[in-house]
């Protein structure tokens, strides 16, 4: 009979403290979700470091400087975020956050109206006498939802029938979709025993 | 008029095609397959270059198995090099190898693969000299024109969202309806300040590049000048270093603009750990162990929604959500008093400050909304009726 | 009576978690073998990797970490195991920033091993990870080098025979995302716009629902959603092909297939609790004054 | 050489700029809230250009777009740094003051300096964080697939205990939404999988009628995912959709600058 090695029974250890937050909190739970907390953000460093700012920056600028000394740029960036610690000049920081934000912010913008709005206005346009005898209720849904969005009109009697019908769909999708993952969710559970039957007490046993 | 200039394109190729010498084509087997026609090579359009499309009408009759094969002749040495086999029928090849300024020859001709015994491809059984194109050079272009739908709705989008800023400011009352969400906002740090306990707020898991954590921190604005009237103890944990970073400055100001900057404590904005679900663990540990009265989580969250909701929950606190993503809006519906829904987190802090400014920008989204559904229900009558399909000027590229 | 349903109603969650705990740990040490129904967003998916031609090229792309492998894997696998089998050559990347890289490694190890007549390089590749998803796969859509310059062992990319003939995402007949946040929707919203390259998703249970948006305006071609949506593409997979048997009914491997018995066992039990929650419910309210 | 347009613009307006707006800020108080937001209304238009302007200095290979996500991906990279300062404050306080729990600190802080110590030294050294030359796993790795890896599994997988309390709390029939709700989610929860012939198992003349049942349950959630759902996520998709693009256009030109922690307005 061979015992699982070492990795395993510490993984073990730990699923099941991490588990016993169910029951309640507790020391062997904190002791995880500490070292959680601490290996995790030391994760970050190890893949922030080999990942990110190896490769696309330090990488770059060794090798073939002419071509990307402009990486120099957001390391200046980088730097200002710590420009906080230093209590004068503090509102430095603001450079490296207003630039970042407002760059993915645009592309946020473009992404909304091009990727989100637009094609799921065309998706609405589908004929409702047509082979699928329900498409209404489906573009019945989608405006009724957007009638209950809107937010600058006091709703009159008809809105209001309208924007409550909004609601019920609303709540069909919300229970449909929370019925829906309970699957997914079980899924995470199975991993996590077949790993501890399979791989931890199953060999312990010698199955 | 689209299709006479195209004849006449066509044409002016033709009559090119048969006074280009071929470049030093190879060897000419016995002509024993038919050519393609009407070669046509051009720059693709709306691209950043590197990229010439190729068109042609395939000869009438091919044998089975007939592939078109096209080739390129590049100066100075303008030698055909093969660039790619088609199968017959294709008609077009976007060659997405040029080199912006440099002027190419095209050429196209047909082959007929043989195998050999062995299954690997041995030569063209035949070969006859291709068709060659104008020269031409691909280039990049000032505007993508499959775009043109999508920028249209953008400027109208923007002229609409500005106008209504600008009669908001000229001093127009606005109208905003209840949102049962925001109004308990108070109501829950009020609670929290009659138990002596702290509020704890959640903006999402997300970076600031996402715009539902800068209308989250923007909420959190007005959550932490409320605790500062107050005099309740504020806390706020996070997953994402630039957030933090946002959050804490959001949180300085407000209790400056308060007149508490006293109240103000560097750990109220403290960051926790880059990954989900360790952060998960140790911001529901900390639900568990100091009960917060009012839990707020408001932003772009994942699957922890429901883990953070359902702890929260479990201590009793009140508990305010709001996400614009539909994907957690369940798990929030379930386990908290109150959700804000889509839009609904967008609209809060105009919501919450009242400023015309913001006022005037939900004005403008429900203008927006309008048209939206008013061209939804006129695409569908013309649709059913088979007037006319109106989707695919909405649809993008 | 009024007593013992306040008491239901109230239930110490505890006892519930226990229920659960049961309910998924039996059926792993003890299958059922339950049948499942196929469902028309997965035999979708199924049809249109069916009628590709040997000799096509389908990008696979693992979005997602270590925490949704259980549903997860068994997709990337059962389309690997397809693609194998029709000699449809795949390349593999990796944008999911927590660990998606080690998935993509074992799944693609799992899979050459039991075809060993795949060769790296010319019936598929492993490009590796990328960091920054978004802007990945922008340029992917035009220059596939310039995002991986090279594959996972550092082949540079114009030597591999694989991706001869492919410049951009444009000369790949498919985008297969296995996914379980947001990059799976960056596919059909900023590649699939860009490209044209039709995209089938396998997301997690949780993030299915808002896929059907897509799939209805036909931004996306077909969805394997969640451990159901394997199953049933373990199932579509084993019907068509009886010699792929062999890697759907070993009892220590684990499958989708074998994930869905506990899956149903857990529905039940969480239905059951729901039910006796109403009758408790709706008994005390009826029995209370008004 | 070919000359790139692209970053040299970048770097005049993302960091000339901003360092011409540093010095001028020191003596001008205004200064330090306005350029920044000057300099933001560029970036912020940068993406939304490039994505209707295919012209090679601002959306080709090396053009501005394209050098902007660059950027930022390395920017991201320092800030996490940002995010460690403040643990290691707030935990070795803890530790310092020997707060309640401030062993659970020194684990903490243990578990970051030996898994980041880890993983520096593999990006230092070259190695990597994967494995060794030799094929054996890299401490970083070891790490990784037996401390860090479990942890988030197991914390991800309580998800299942909690749908499980969650449903059983919030599916009551109290009202018309809330009924609604639950009927939805009790319809979906049998079509996805085969409960109905679960039941059927002690029933083998039942066999035949659960599975076609079960079938048509199916169906129905398949219609329900995809009708009603679909319509009502199509709503929310486009509401949102809508609020997001004029809070995005109300950052991008400066009307929005809360989270720089400034007041609305001027």
């Amino acid at each position: 009979m061979t015992l699982p090695p070492i990795g395993v029974w510490i993984a073990a250890f730990l699923t099941i403290s991490a588990l016993s937050f169910l029951y309640k909190d507790n020391p062997f739970f904190r002791f995880a979700e500490s070292l959680f907390a601490g290996v995790s953000l030391g994760y970050y460093i190890g893949i922030t470091l080999d990942q990110t700012l190896v490769p696309n920056l330090i990488e770059p600028l060794a090798h073939d400087f002419g071509k990307n000394w402009d990486l120099v740029v957001p390391g200046l960036l980088g730097l200002m975020l710590y420009m906080r610690y230093v209590p004068k000049i503090g509102w430095v920081s603001r450079y490296a956050l207003a630039i970042y934000v407002t760059y993915y912010i645009g592309l946020d913008f473009t992404r909304r109206i091009h990727g989100e709005a637009m094609p799921q206005v065309a998706r609405i346009i589908q004929p409702v006498f047509g082979p699928n005898p329900l498409a209404f209720v489906f573009v019945i849904g989608v405006l009724s939802v957007l009638v209950y969005f809107f937010f600058s009109r006091e709703q009159g009697p008809v809105t209001r029938r309208i924007s409550r019908l909004g609601i019920w769909f609303l709540m069909i999708s919300f229970g449909a979709a929370f019925g829906f993952t309970v699957m997914g969710r079980v899924a995470l559970l199975i991993g996590r025993l077949n790993f501890l039957i399979l791989d931890w007490i199953y060999p312990i046993l010698g199955i | 008029m689209k299709s006479a200039g195209c004849i006449t394109l066509i044409g002016l190729f033709l009559a090119a095609n048969v006074f280009a010498a071929p470049i030093d084509a190879p060897a000419t087997p016995p002509p024993d397959l038919p050519l393609p026609q009407n070669l046509i090579a051009k720059d693709k359009p709306g691209d950043s270059g590197g990229a010439v499309v190729l068109r042609w009408t395939d000869p009438a009759s091919l044998p089975a198995g007939a592939e078109i094969e096209v080739l390129r002749a590049e100066p100075p040495a303008n030698e055909w090099q093969p660039l790619d086999k088609v199968p017959a029928g294709t008609g077009t090849y976007t060659d997405t190898s040029a080199k912006d300024g440099t002027a190419y020859r095209y050429g196209v001709r047909t082959s007929l693969a043989a195998a050999d015994s062995a299954g690997a491809v041995s030569v063209a059984a035949s070969t006859s000299a291709p068709v060659v194109s104008e020269p031409v050079s691909s280039h990049d272009n000032w505007f993508k024109i499959e775009r043109t739908n999508s920028f249209v709705a953008s400027i109208l989008f923007v002229i609409i969202i500005l106008g209504s800023i600008q009669v908001a400011r000229s001093g127009k009352e606005i109208f905003i309806r209840r949102i049962p969400g925001l109004n308990a906002i108070d109501e829950a740090i009020g609670r929290a300040t009659e138990v002596g306990k702290k509020v704890m707020y959640i903006p999402g898991i997300q970076s600031m590049d996402e715009i539902q954590t800068v209308a989250s921190v923007a909420i959190l604005g007005n959550v932490a000048r409320s605790t500062a009237r107050y005099g309740t103890d504020l806390d706020v944990p996070n997953k994402d270093p630039l957030t933090f970073a946002s959050a804490r400055e959001v949180v300085r100001s407000a209790y400056l603009a308060e007149g508490r900057p006293d109240l103000f404590r560097e750990e109220m904005v403290n960051y926790v750990t880059y990954d989900q679900f360790a952060f998960t663990a140790a911001v529901s540990a900390r639900m568990t162990r100091e009960k917060p009265a009012a839990i707020f989580l408001i932003g772009y969250f994942f699957a922890e929604s429901l883990i953070l909701a359902e702890t929260g929950q479990s201590t009793g606190a009140i508990q305010i959500a709001g996400q614009a993503d539909p994907t957690q809006l369940p798990f929030f519906v379930a386990t908290c008093d109150y959700t804000l829904i889509g839009e609904e987190l967008y609209a809060a802090s105009a919501y919450l400050t009242r400023e015309p400014v913001l006022l005037g920008s939900i004005r403008g989204q429900d203008i927006a909304k309008g048209i939206l559904i008013l061209i939804a229900i006129i695409g569908v009558v013309l649709v059913s009726i088979h007037v006319l399909d109106l989707s695919p000027f909405l649809r993008t590229q | 009576m009024r007593r013992f349903l306040e008491r239901l109603l109230g239930l110490d969650r505890r006892w519930i978690f226990l229920f659960v705990l049961l309910s998924v740990a039996i059926p792993i040490i003890v299958p059922i073998g339950l049948p499942v129904t196929t469902t028309e967003s997965t035999r979708k998916a199924f049809d249109f990797i069916e009628a590709l031609k040997p000799g096509d090229t389908i990008l696979i792309s693992f979005d997602y970490g270590p925490s949704s492998a259980p549903e997860n894997d068994p997709m990337a696998e059962a389309v690997m195991r397809q693609c194998a089998l029709r000699k449809i050559r795949f390349i593999v990347i990796a944008l999911y920033p927590l660990g998606g890289l080690n998935l993509a490694n074992n799944a693609v190890a799992k899979v050459v091993s039991e075809f060993p007549d795949l060769k790296d390089g010319t019936d598929y590749v492993n490009l590796g990870y990328k960091d920054g998803a978004s802007a990945v796969m922008r340029r992917m859509g035009d220059d596939i080098a310039g995002a991986f310059p090279t594959d996972q062992k550092g082949t540079p990319l114009s030597q591999i025979p694989i991706m001869k003939g492919i410049a951009s995402l444009r000369q790949v007949q498919l985008v297969f995302t296995v996914a379980t946040g947001i990059i799976g929707e960056w596919w059909i919203t900023q590649v699939h716009p860009q490209s044209g390259t039709p995209v089938i998703i396998g997301p997690t249970a949780v993030s299915a629902p808002k896929y059907y948006a897509f799939l209805n305006s036909g931004q996306l071609v077909g969805m394997l959603g969640g451990m159901k949506g394997a199953a049933e593409y373990e199932k579509l997979i084993r019907a068509r092909y009886p010699e792929m048997a062999r890697f759907y009914t070993t009892t220590h491997d684990f499958t989708a297939t074998k994930g869905m018995d506990g899956q149903t066992v857990m529905h039940l039990i969480v239905l059951l609790f729901i039910l006796l929650g109403n009758s408790a419910f709706l008994l005390s309210r009826r029995g209370a004054p008004r | 050489m070919t000359f790139n347009l692209g970053p040299v613009v970048l770097v005049l307006l993302f960091a000339v700029v901003p360092i011409i707006g540093i010095f001028l800020g020191l003596n001008s108080p205004g200064l330090r809230s306005r350029i920044p937001i000057w300099v933001a209304v560029f970036a912020g238009l940068i993406p939304i250009l490039a994505m209707y302007i295919p012209k090679g200095f601002l959306s080709g290979q090396t053009g501005m777009s394209q050098r902007m996500d660059d950027w930022l991906i390395i920017l991201a990279g320092f800030a996490l740094l940002l995010g460690i300062v403040n643990v290691l404050q707030n935990n070795f306080k803890k530790v310092a003051r020997r707060d309640s729990g401030w062993f659970y600190s020194v684990v903490l802080l243990i578990g970051l300096f030996v898994t980041g110590g880890a993983g520096i030294y593999g990006a230092v050294t070259k190695i990597g964080i994967g494995f060794n030359p030799d094929g054996s796993p890299t401490p970083f790795k070891y790490l990784t697939d037996w401390f860090f890896q479990p942890l988030q599994s197991t914390i991800f997988a309580l998800l299942a205990f909690f749908m499980a309390s969650a449903a059983f709390r919030a599916f009551r029939a109290r009202n018309v939404e809330a009924t609604i709700l639950l009927v939805a989610a009790g319809l979906v929860m049998v079509g996805r999988v085969p409960i109905l012939e679960l039941l059927a198992v002690p029933f083998p003349s039942l066999h035949a009628s659960a599975a076609s049942a079960s079938q048509a349950m199916g169906k129905l959630t398949e219609w329900i995912m995809d009708v009603p759902n679909g319509a009502a996520q199509s709503g929310i998709i486009i509401g949102a959709a809508l609020g997001a693009a004029s809070m995005a256009l109300r950052v991008i030109l400066g009307i929005e600058r809360g989270y720089l922690g400034l007041g609305k307005g001027e």
